[in-house]
């Protein structure tokens, strides 16, 4: 699909929400790894009131309004490290963006730019910090290198880039979250954040596909 | 792992709503969250809001009360309440004197705080924060902002709470907070996991005889792992880490608490300050108050941890101000 | 199971030796035992003296203090104290009005603090005793001797040492602490037991999913074994037990204590009594104050109790009292 | 023998306080399944005062003062429902008794008849309330009964009978201490009590048999 509009953007998240409901004891068991095992808990549970709060109104009228909403219920319940941080992934894109009601595979790119931009200020990590910013940055490289011209394609290069993402996070020793206080002993484990983002990617990018 | 809860519904909000039908008479919810408030406080002063994940009662909620915090603002379990109830709760107890928030030194605390104090910003209510780094086992002196919250909380709390019904400003509140938070470090001992409520599952993995010194309240790596040991060595080793990390020398003038993590029975925690106190009284250190308490949980993990607060006369006259709540009452005993 | 003791040396010495370091502004020891007095103590009224076995902390010394016990005649663990300390503890604290016992009633207790008696006969020191049975699920009501104390000894020793400390005399202290004593019922659940200090033994066994109803807290038998339940079904059993044993109902008023047996958390405790005031609401019941506090407990065992004391004017003005100790502070938050 | 001397009868108390250590672990594992099994720990931790008492001093003038001694180092450092009962059992004894030197089979069973009444007056179990009493009732009516030329014999006959009481406490319902809220459920386990005072007689015997 060249883009999206307001509506399949929101079934779109729905998706990602969906993706994470689903996948929260295998988030749970990542975290506990490495960090205190709560992070499936605080996914599920944001993405939940997410998918509510999304399928409780049919009267979006833009792309930014279907994000907001998501980021909004996130950093609103969620709490605890991935509320700030995801709640920005999703709120950080939209805050200087004009109101749109089509996405496409260059909006979105930009929009994922300026969602690493806020992550990055507000929580400090820097790419290499085994945090989910060292899935999402890749990502949004990826969609600003990648031809734009499919949002569906551009989906699929960021859920990759995402997934390469969380394979090199098992290299890194963790600078935040629960895990710093570990320090070598982290290498060998996935970040919980990461593995959010690549879920988060790869749902949108199943959705899109099954709708072509 | 049996656990006495309900089949549906929150966890952390039917626990809230039990806590605050017992002590009816003194807290009320902020309105939709679960968050509490001091129904009494002291008027016309500097707010103090504490708060963060659930889970570790009975902090944060316990030591809400006189000479305590006007309200604490609770997030789901280990994890930091969210920007929006924070700021509500900061709405709820200002009295535009401006609000310290006093919380444990997390990602996601941090996180969420500061982004509460920008929303507070919007409505034009004065913040400031302290966060607290008393586990010194979390990280060496030199990064000591990487450093964990644990039991030193409710001191720092205690301290706090005294100067803000002192009628002082927030920078002084802060400034005298800050100074107990720095005087103020804790070493903790793992013997066996708490379980993540909801999840039955333990929140780490401990052998059959092993133990971890300066492990964290969520199950975050200490100094050492090793075989179980008698109290003694296990007071010994704890103590020495504290005294060089503090600089203890004679005629200090310490309060101690030795805090329970949740198992650990008084009667072990009892044992572990008859060996503390061997050791202050050896080496002349001044104990002007003890506490041997469950304050500062991990649900059922088991262990302990040992805090200690080096006083000067101002901080003294903070600590030994009157407080009440349901979990911490100090009064003179005459 | 690790508990942190020392490899020599007497538990409960030790542990007691550790309380009293804690908390040596309160407390003194009876020379050469494990009991301890109230240093600060009321002059010129009735002495009160609890006691019983150790391991239920802080049962029995932490009830120690103003507006509560003068003494605590402490035993071995689980073990009643024998006839020696219990006399020696009443000699250090008896003023010439009398000496009021309370312990739970249970075989050993009764022995040694009979014996106690006849022997503080010889020294000239009136005594009495209260023995508290309020655990209603140990035996049924017409043989109500036969019922265990649990943690309504509590409330038993609240209300008595309120009217040791309006000087009313042995007799009229004995008439108002047997009616209170009269108007308390308890009711425990077991999940897991405790293990015996000292011997690394569990007191009891129960299967991976079972728990017990009325289960004694030296895991003596209760009144139905089942498979675990979620926390309304748990509480709404027991409630009715109680209800039907008190004849509680519409416009009764009663203090309400949800006690946790040692490893079970304040979220969970703080759950039951969520439950347990959809009942007490729904059904009229006034409720005048409530706890929810670990205070009677048996090493790390699971589980919790309810114990319900129906009040009348007379018990209120007692139960009001202020009172003060390391592990009961009540006073008029204000 | 015939009958023994004060320090003979010191070896001999001593004797059975060295049984009754060495038991600590049985008698709580007996007291275990039905009562809140701390009985070794008590009966141990009594009959080591006792022992040290016994040792520390080498002037007892009267087989009165070795009993005495021993019950009082019971009675006033055990608690519990034992320290109590046991320590009449030693001290009931010689309640009325003139001070002898001697102890022979007539005396020493005049002794144990005493010690059941001074029991039973304060513990106010009987014989079938599966308590120490069924062991020990049973041991003192032996005594009475049996010849009391020889006290070795005599202590056979007491050790016999105890023995035959532990066994009959198994199909008791138990009526007194912590065993007594099981009801029906206590039938089928011996008491702890009753097992104390069968180990008690036995060592008492042994001590004797190897001085013959
Ligand atoms: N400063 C940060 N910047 C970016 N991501 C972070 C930061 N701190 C933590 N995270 C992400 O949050 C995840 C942990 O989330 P979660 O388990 O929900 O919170 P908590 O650490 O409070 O338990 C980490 O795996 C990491 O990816
Ligand atoms: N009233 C009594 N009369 C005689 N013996 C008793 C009585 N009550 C208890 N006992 C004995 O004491 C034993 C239990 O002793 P112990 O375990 O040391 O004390 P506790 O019951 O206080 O734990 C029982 O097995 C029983 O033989
Ligand atoms: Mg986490
Ligand atoms: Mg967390
Ligand atoms: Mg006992
Ligand atoms: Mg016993």
């Amino acid at each position: 699909m060249k883009s999206i509009n307001v509506e399949t953007c929101k079934q779109m998240v729905i998706a990602a929400c969906d993706a994470i409901i689903e996948s929260k004891e295998y988030l749970t068991e990542v975290d506990s790894k490495i960090g205190d095992g709560d992070h499936g808990i605080g996914m599920s549970g944001g993405m939940e009131k997410a998918k509510t709060a999304l399928m409780s109104r049919d009267d979006f009228a833009t792309i930014n309004d279907v994000f907001k909403t998501t980021g909004m219920q996130m950093l609103n319940s969620m709490g605890g490290a991935s509320g700030v941080i995801f709640g920005s992934m999703f709120l950080g894109g939209i805050k200087d963006l004009e109101p749109i009601t089509e996405l496409d595979g260059e909006l979105f790119s930009k929009m994922m730019s300026a969602a690493v931009k806020a992550i990055k200020l507000r929580g400090k990590a820097e790419i290499g910090d085994k945090t989910m910013v060292d899935a999402l940055e890749p990502a949004a490289v990826a969609l600003e290198k990648t031809d734009k011209e499919d949002l569906t394609f551009c989906m699929g290069e960021a859920a990759k880039a995402a997934g390469e993402g969380v394979e090199a996070t098992k290299t890194m020793v963790a600078k935040f979250g629960r895990a710093k206080s570990l320090m070598e002993r982290s290498i060998g484990f996935q970040d919980a954040g990461a593995t959010s983002v690549k879920i988060i990617f790869e749902a949108m990018h199943s959705y899109l596909q099954a709708q072509e | 792992m049996k656990k006495i809860l309900n089949q549906s519904g929150d966890i952390v909000t039917q626990s809230t709503q039990g806590f605050l039908a017992a002590y009816s008479k003194f807290f009320e919810a902020v309105p939709e969250t679960n968050c509490i408030v001091y129904k009494n406080r002291r008027k016309g002063k500097v707010s103090l809001v504490i708060g963060g994940g659930s889970g570790h009662e009975p902090l944060f909620s316990g030591f809400v009360g006189k000479g305590l915090a006007d309200a604490s603002a609770n997030g789901n379990i280990f994890a930091s309440p969210n920007p929006q109830v924070i700021t509500e709760t900061a709405k709820a107890v200002d009295e535009g004197k401006g609000v310290l928030f006093i919380y444990g030194n997390y990602e996601g605390d941090n996180l969420n705080f500061d982004m509460a104090e920008e929303m507070c910003g919007f409505e034009d209510i004065k913040t400031a924060h302290v966060r607290v780094w008393d586990d010194c086992a979390s990280a060496p002196k030199d990064r000591i902002e990487d450093r964990r919250g644990i039991a030193g909380d409710i001191y720092v709390i205690k301290i706090a709470g005294a100067a803000c019904d002192a009628g002082l400003s927030l920078e002084e509140v802060v400034r005298v907070t800050e100074k107990a938070r720095n005087q103020i470090n804790t070493i903790g001992l793992a013997t066996s996991p708490g379980s993540i409520p909801g999840l039955n599952k333990p929140t780490f993995e401990l052998g059959e005889d092993e133990i971890e010194f300066g492990m964290g309240m969520h199950g975050e790596p200490g100094i050492e792992r090793t075989t179980m040991k008698p109290a003694n060595e296990l007071v010994d080793r704890m103590y020495s880490e504290l005294k060089e990390e503090m600089s203890l020398h004679s005629g200090d003038e310490v309060a101690v608490l030795v805090n329970g993590l949740g198992s650990t029975t008084l009667l072990e925690l009892n044992t572990v300050y008859y060996e503390l106190d061997k050791h202050l009284k050896s080496e002349g250190i001044i104990v002007h108050d003890a506490e041997i308490k469950n304050w500062c949980t991990c649900q059922e993990m088991g262990g302990f941890s040992i805090t200690i607060l080096r006083l000067d006369e101002e901080l003294k006259k903070y600590y030994n101000a009157p407080c009440c709540s349901p979990y911490y009452a100090r009064e003179a005993l005459t």
